[in-house]
């Protein structure tokens, strides 16, 4: 895996570098000893510009909320480099972790489980301060700001999380992470446990906190619909591999992997009678198991497309891994796929 | 550990200190006829006679212990409790016997005779009856003497028999007439005589498990001396120890008592036992007896009013002995005071009331302190909160080396104020020999202040708790601070194993018929028992003519004349005798307390169904 | 090793509902928990009634003996005499009024429950949260040493340290330490079973992404998380101590004279049923009884209050 | 199953022996064997006190006497000598294990049955009158100290034995000192004699065991799966059994085994005042005997007991509850 997402232009302020991330396998014998490993997130890499948004797409279990673990160090990578202004987060001591912190941010997928009911929302908003000692006189200032900043009233500063709904809910969780005025968020699935109505509300939020602070943005989501909105790139995630990754517009009209393209043609579209014409690429079958992951393509298995090929070309799906490089679109769209040069 | 948590438990646990006269091992079982007709007791002429009834054959009696069973042999040191030896005594028998008055009788089922012929040297002659034999048909006879007599000389230290008293000065033993006749001849005198030979274990048998039948006094001093100290014997020695340790270890295989053992399940729970069928003595009425453990003695009367125990004999405290008194007619019950007595003893280690040395002792303002002490104690409010709530006729004890029932007792208390709770005295006691702050934060006269005194009773135990509690507010009104405190072991406590721990200490010793040996370890200098340090060369000489006269009425005035010293030094006060208490169906004829060592089963094979009665069989 | 959960314990609070449950976007005036928490347990009649018995039973205990003059340790001359209008719950073999025995024993019964149940719960929840937290060897190594102490037969061990220790160390002390001994490990089982869930989730996970210390993880967002469960087990351990002092007085090793307890008092009176004064066994024993059954509603009105699961089946 | 049973099992070998050694010292520092003999009157003398200390094996250093226990149990599987005479550690700890085994056994069984009836009635049927009534006397039960329940019950048997002139209640033993012949006699003797202890353990454990049927009973009838067995339509009879005890049975099965580890170390109090030699009474005449063998021996018994207890519980749990995967 030497490719390289190359976008050009700035120096990237997040470079992940072959990321790879495996849990053990314990045997259930007398004596436990590790028999193998699933292997989460293998070799994953991309990089983000400042305040630049990256939409990081896969279905469940493919691996990409792994990799936002691992980006924060929440849960340590068991290889690869993420480079945060170009020093490796894997490799910091625990002091330095904690500077970096303050830095890059996440914000959680479930608005209910991420806050801790049990502290108030003001205090929720000033624990990062407190944390940093930055929660000097001015902290109650600073957090009536800061809920102001997200659209909640710091009035309520003094209520409790679970007298607020889902999207207030994740609102306080954005202002949680913005207390720090990171330079890097994490979204990880930010408004999947949202009602449609109020997922735009917060995707706007997002957008314009974007554009007020110069964030740069992981978005982690499940659906390309989401991420069509806000990501500048987007990059496809199918167990624990990145199958293609390129440009907002590059990657959703002009899709070169199988599996992208079957995750574009999901999306439903608004006007009901397209919607009815619209051709749906089905991929068959289950995802396979990340503790054994199949030889070569690791979309092989299930791709619509191998199905059409001659015998000996489908052997090399399954003898060769695809390499993710430009397959002949340019301007950073890469793609891992044996048989799709355009 | 001691740890006689309630009331009713005190009997079992008291032990540790108090028991201990069961170890000067005299006697077993069988007496004869003539307890039912002899009154010799001066003082309670009812002692021997009481509940005595013509009783018919058979029937079983079930016997409440409070201790788990399996402690088989009466001569070994590890035998943990009085319960234990009532049950002992009734399979081996021994020459002399205690009745329930105190008097020292011969064992006339299985003795002829014994008389001290000579007194220089001491010469006694045993004659055992020529019927007198073993459940197993062997003759009892001088072979069993001398096996008593060597086990017990004390020669060898790894051989743990529970007394070597009076053993330890015998120079030999000798059988003559085919063993019917034992010569016993002492080296140094030993008027206490009749306190040796109880229970003879039996030679014959001790013969098949290791003990060599020829062994001489000589061959068991020199081995021992061979091996020098050696922690583990070998050899004859070692062979005799294993002997000794076989009866303690297995149910008795014979029997020389009206009764042998024919059940004992490992589990210690009972013990069966059934007419010995070469029984060579009177009486043995009932077929069977049973002695069952009780875990506590609370439990006993419920157990006895619901018929399943017919005897009992539990340490008698107030509810109990009301309990049983609303049992109606169905459950009779005696109780008595007998030879254990309850005192407060002064610790001289503690540099507050004495000192390590006679002239610290004696110090007059040490003695007059003490004595001020003991004078405001009321020993009359105390027994009033205590055993006077179940017994009436309880009244203070005025010995310490006698108990009213014993010809050599005289009053060597009152005399001398002590125990009266007169404060008037003791203050004026104290004001004579210079004390200040009487009644407020006393001083002694040097002006230094007598510092707060522990005193300790056995955790648990409510009747001491409030003696303490007594003893406590009379020294507050003197002006003494006295802190009571539990321990949970007595032994400890007094034995001052961890340490000095009290000043004051209330516990109670076991009086025995033989006043004068019985009684020489607690205040002779440097003895065993005497915990609390005390040391007197008066005490010390008088006790040494008294034991070595044979005059009895010589003995008493020495002992009396000891006792006095006591009073005058003021180390320790006694309080009152203790009761004893025995409930049984009021169809049992012949069952009555005896306070010795010797228990209630003495006369067991007097025991019976009263004639007449509708007796469960068996 | 699965963790059993203690069912009847509160789980997690306030992260039960489903998500979605309230989608309109605009502020809900709900209730704060604890007002809700208090408001259920006032619906609880039994418990309500038994929290008025019980201050009753404290007032008792601590304000009585200010008002009846009568001292716990005086001895009167009135041996046994039955209850009447100079001594209400009568007198002892001593001639001492059981009324202010009673009322003294109940007051360091309820010392002794009250500072072993705050101890050892505080203790408990504290050990079971580092235990839960930090997992892996860490927490194996913890919880078998938790295991250890509940191997150690506790009755045993407070009889072998009174055996030990009792000529130099105040027994009341020692018996505190004793039970907390015995309540502790059973309290960090219960939070440690929580904290085990409580730290998958995004909470904490949150708290660590703003660079929050262990400790402050621990103490701030677990240990609060589980104060239903730590309250009701509080409340449940004085219940259990007092029976516990009670049943260690029964074989001699609970608190010693001039300190009395309730279970004491009933100890010393165990025969008096027969002994024809029943009231010296009877009232004790009365006391104990209505301690440990009001704490027991108590607890229950408590664990009914912070365990909304319980509730839902009403309707 | 089997290699998560031997896993737990070697695990618990370390904390036995820590365990071990933790009692041993306090045993040792405890627990002195030469007490009883300190204060025999007539005293025993010096030498022969001194042969005692050999004897007791007191004269040799803490960490070697604790390694001739281990190694003398582990080797010879022997628990040490007694300090008394004719005393066999083994053997009595045998008796006492059978003795405390019948009543844990009666016990458990009345207690069980009991607490599943209250606890499934008083939460099928919960807040009505006879869940109010039966939680009030299961509260008064759990809040009722052992000795005095058990003193007024025996009083009780004792006035009833009285009044109606029969002998139905034993008050003491586990069996009559001379039990009547033939099997069915015995078996009577037996049952009289289990009456009383029985009813007081197990009506005390049936109270703490009924609320926590009645606490999984309630959780599984809220549950989803029982709504949806009820929206089929079954029989409220089948949906009750068939769906729902059987869930609501499994934390009270586990409780259950973890409470008889406490049941089988002795009920002291019980075992006191019904005169039963159990382990409770085992382990109060061993304190009282000053034998520290005797002490160690029912301590390792006992944590033994907790130990495979807790493992009975955790395997009960995974064997009835499919989703817990033991690992």
């Amino acid at each position: 895996m030497t490719t390289t997402d190359t976008t050009a232009g700035a120096e990237p302020i997040l470079s992940v570098r072959n990321l790879v991330k495996e849990f053990p396998i314990k045997s259930a014998s007398v004596v436990r000893r590790t028999i193998g490993a699933v292997h989460a997130v293998s070799g994953v890499s991309f990089d983000i510009q400042p305040g630049q948004t990256l939409g990081l797409v896969g279905e469940s279990g493919c691996g990409k909320t792994t990799t936002s673990r691992a980006i924060l160090h929440l849960q340590p990578a068991t290889s690869g480099e993420v480079l945060f202004q170009g020093r490796d987060v894997t490799k910091m001591s625990k002091g330095e972790l904690r500077r970096m912190r303050r830095d890059m941010q996440i914000v959680f997928q479930d608005p209910y489980a991420s806050l801790n009911p049990r502290i108030t929302v003001s205090e929720i908003i000033a624990e990062p301060l407190r944390i940093h000692g930055l929660y000097g006189n001015d902290g109650p200032g600073q957090v009536a700001e800061l809920m102001r900043l997200v659209g909640l009233n710091p009035e309520h500063g003094n209520r409790f999380p679970h007298e607020f709904s889902g999207g207030q809910r994740q609102r306080i969780g954005i202002a949680r992470a913005l207390a720090l005025k990171p330079k890097v968020l994490v979204l990880d699935e930010p408004v999947s446990a949202l009602d449609v109505s109020i997922q735009a509300g917060v995707i706007n939020l997002l957008e314009d906190l974007q554009d007020e602070l110069g964030l740069a943005y992981l978005f982690v989501a499940h659906d390309l619909s989401v991420v069509r909105h806000i990501a500048d790139r987007v990059a496809v995630m199918y167990l624990g591999k990145i199958v293609e990754i390129a440009d907002g517009n590059s990657l959703f009209e002009r899709s070169q992997h199988p599996y992208t393209q079957a995750l574009i043609s999901a999306i439903p579209i608004p006007d009901p009678r397209r919607e009815r014409e619209r051709e749906r690429i089905i991929v068959q079958g289950d995802v396979p198991s990340p503790a054994d992951p199949p030889s070569g393509c690791r979309f092989r298995t299930r791709c619509p497309l191998r199905m059409t090929l001659s015998e000996t070309d489908a052997a090399r799906c399954s003898a060769e891994e695809p390499e993710l490089r430009d397959r002949g679109l340019g301007a950073g769209h890469l793609t891992a796929c044996h048989f799709v040069e355009a | 550990m001691a740890k006689d948590r309630n009331r009713g438990r005190g009997r079992l646990t008291v032990g540790m200190a108090a028991i201990g006269a069961l170890a000067l091992a005299f006697t077993a079982a069988c007496s004869s006829s003539k307890a039912s007709t002899t009154q010799t007791s001066a003082n309670e002429n009812t002692w021997n006679t009481i509940n005595t009834a013509s009783v018919k054959d058979g029937g079983t009696v079930t016997v409440g212990i409070e201790k788990q069973l399996g402690d088989w042999n009466p001569l070994d040191s590890s035998i943990s409790a009085d319960q234990v030896y009532a049950l002992d005594g009734v399979y081996y028998a021994g020459a002399f016997i205690s009745d329930p008055d105190g008097s020292v009788v011969l064992n006339t089922n299985t003795m002829a005779s014994a008389t001290l012929s000579s007194t220089s040297p001491e010469t006694v002659v045993y004659k055992i009856k020529p019927g007198a034999v073993w459940s197993d048909g062997t003759p009892i006879d001088a072979s069993d003497f001398v096996y008593d007599w060597l086990v017990n000389s004390g020669t060898d230290p790894n051989m743990l028999n529970a007394s070597s008293t009076g053993y330890n000065d015998i120079s030999s033993v000798v059988g003559s007439d085919g063993g019917k006749t034992v010569t016993v001849t002492f080296s140094t005198a030993f008027p206490d005589w009749k306190s040796l030979f109880g229970p003879l274990l039996p030679a014959h048998i001790a013969a098949k498990h290791g003990y060599d039948e020829s062994m001489t006094l000589a061959q068991l001093t020199a081995d021992v001396k061979a091996e020098n100290g050696a922690t583990t014997s070998t050899g004859a020695v070692l062979q005799l120890e294993n002997s000794f340790n076989y009866f303690s270890n297995t149910a008795p295989p014979v029997s020389s008592g009206p009764y042998e053992v024919t059940n004992a399940p490992s589990d210690g729970s009972s013990v069966t036992e059934t007419k010995n069928p070469k029984w060579y003595g009177d009486g043995g009425h009932l077929a069977t007896m049973v002695f069952k453990y009780i875990a506590d003695a609370s439990q006993e009367p419920t157990a006895l009013q619901n018929g399943e125990i017919n005897v009992m004999y539990p340490q008698p405290e107030t509810d109990l002995v009301t309990q049983v008194k609303g049992m109606g007619s169905s459950v009779k019950y005696q109780i008595a005071a007998g030879y254990e007595w309850e005192h407060f003893d002064f610790n001289l280690n503690s540099t507050a009331l004495g000192g390590k040395t006679e002239s610290a002792q004696e110090a007059a303002d040490k003695v007059a302190l003490r004595t001020a002490m003991l004078t405001a104690v009321d020993r009359k409010a105390i027994i009033a909160r205590t055993v006077g709530l179940f017994d009436p006729a309880s009244k203070p004890l005025n010995s310490r080396l006698f108990i009213p029932q014993q010809a050599g007792y005289t009053d060597n208390i009152s005399k001398y104020g002590l125990g009266s709770g007169s404060s008037s005295s003791a203050e004026s006691i104290l004001k004579k020999a210079g004390f200040t702050g009487i009644g407020t934060a006393l001083k002694y006269p040097d002006g230094t202040a007598v510092p707060a005194l522990t005193m300790r009773y056995t955790s648990g135990n409510s009747i001491r708790q409030t003696e303490c509690n007594l003893f406590a507010s009379e020294m507050k009104a003197l002006g003494i601070t006295v802190n009571v405190e539990t321990t949970s072991s007595l032994g400890k406590s007094l034995t001052h194993a961890a340490g000095y721990d009290y000043d004051v200490i209330v516990f109670a010793w076991v009086d025995t018929p033989f006043p004068n040996s019985g009684n020489y370890s607690l205040y002779v200098t440097g003895q065993g028992q005497n915990y609390g340090g005390y040391t007197s060369a008066q005490v010390d000489a008088l006790y040494k003519t008294a034991s070595s006269s044979f005059d009895t009425a010589t003995v008493n005035s020495d002992l009396n004349k000891i006792d006095n010293i006591l009073s005058q030094d003021a180390i320790t006060l006694p309080l009152y005798q203790k009761d004893q208490m025995v409930a049984y169906d009021s169809t049992l004829g012949n069952v009555r307390i005896n306070s010795t060592a010797q228990e209630f089963t003495y006369n067991v094979q007097e025991w019976g169904y009263v004639s007449g009665s509708a007796s469960p069989s068996s | 090793m699965p963790s059993r959960v203690n069912t009847s314990a509160g789980d997690t609070l306030g992260t039960t509902a489903a998500p979605g449950a309230k989608a309109a976007e605009f502020t809900v005036r709900a209730r704060s928990q604890r007002q809700i928490v208090f408001r259920r347990f006032r619906q609880h009649k039994a418990a309500m009634a038994s929290l008025v018995v019980f201050a009753l039973v404290v007032l008792f205990a601590f304000v009585g003996p200010l008002l009846w003059s009568t001292s716990a340790s005086f001895m009167s001359n009135d041996i046994f005499t039955a209850p009447d209008a100079s001594h209400p719950f009568g007198t002892d073999s001593n001639g001492i009024d059981l009324l202010s025995a009673v009322m003294k024993g109940t007051q360091s019964s309820l010392i002794i429950a009250v500072v072993v149940s705050v101890v050892s719960t505080a203790f408990g929840a504290i050990y079971g949260a580092v235990s839960g937290f930090y997992g892996g060897w860490t927490d194996t190594i913890m919880m078998r040493i938790a295991d250890l102490f509940l191997t150690f037969p506790i009755i045993a061990i407070a009889i072998m340290l009174d055996n030990r220790f009792q000529a130099e160390a105040s027994s009341l002390w020692l018996l505190i330490f004793v039970l907390t001994a015995l309540f502790w490990p059973s309290a960090g089982r219960v939070i440690r079973a929580q904290v085990l869930s409580l730290k998958e989730k995004e909470f904490v996970e949150a708290a660590r992404a703003l660079g929050a210390r262990d400790r402050r993880i621990i103490f701030r967002h677990l240990l609060p998380n589980t104060l239903g469960s730590i309250i009701v087990i509080s409340t449940l351990t004085v219940a259990g101590t007092i029976l516990t002092e009670t049943a260690l007085s029964f074989l001699g090793f609970g608190v010693q004279f001039p300190n009395t307890s309730l279970g004491l008092l009933v100890t010393n009176n165990q025969t008096a049923i027969e002994g024809g004064h029943p009231w010296l066994f009877y009232i004790p024993g009365i006391f104990i009884i209505l301690i440990a059954l009001t704490i027991n509603f108590i607890g229950d009105g408590l664990r009914d209050a912070f365990d909304p699961q319980q509730t839902r089946v009403r309707a | 199953m089997l290699v998560y049973s031997v896993r737990r099992l070697i695990q618990s070998i370390p904390i036995l022996v820590a365990s071990t050694f933790v009692i041993f010292l306090m045993v040792a520092s405890s627990v002195d064997p030469m007490t009883p003999y300190l204060t025999k009157k007539p005293p025993l003398s010096a030498a022969q006190l001194d042969s005692l200390r050999v004897k007791f094996g007191l004269t040799k250093p803490l960490l070697q006497r604790y390694w001739d226990w281990l190694t003398g149990l582990v080797l010879h599987g022997t628990f040490g000598s007694s300090t008394q005479t004719n005393y066999h550690i083994g053997q009595q700890l045998g008796y006492a294990m059978e003795v405390t085994l019948r009543l844990v056994v009666g016990t458990i069984l009345i207690a069980l049955i009991l607490a599943v009836i209250v606890g499934v009635v008083t939460a099928v049927r919960q807040y009505s009158k006879l869940d109010y009534a039966t939680t009030t006397i299961g509260f008064l039960f759990l809040s009722l100290p052992t000795f005095w329940f058990a003193v007024l019950l025996k009083e009780w048997a004792i006035q009833f034995n009285e009044a109606t002139g029969t002998h139905l209640f034993d008050t003491l033993w586990e069996s009559s000192p001379n039990p009547p012949a033939g099997f069915l006699p015995q078996l009577g003797d037996a049952a009289q004699h289990m009456i009383l202890p029985v009813v007081t353990l197990a009506l005390l454990s049936y109270a703490a065991w009924s609320r926590f049927q009645r606490a999984s009973m309630l959780e599984v009838l809220g549950s989803d799966y029982m709504r949806l067995a009820r929206a089929k339509g079954l029989s409220p009879f089948r949906v009750m059994f068939r769906h729902g005890l059987r869930n609501a049975l499994i934390p009270l099965t586990t409780q259950v085994a973890l409470d008889t580890a406490a049941l089988l170390s002795g009920a002291v109090i019980t075992e006191t005042i019904y005169s039963w030699r159990g382990m409770g009474l085992f382990f109060i005449s061993s304190i009282q005997m000053a034998d520290p063998n005797s002490v160690m021996a029912w301590l390792l018994v006992t944590a033994v007991f907790v130990i495979v207890m807790n493992l009975i519980a955790d395997l009960l749990y995974a064997v009835l509850d499919p989703r817990i995967r033991l690992a």
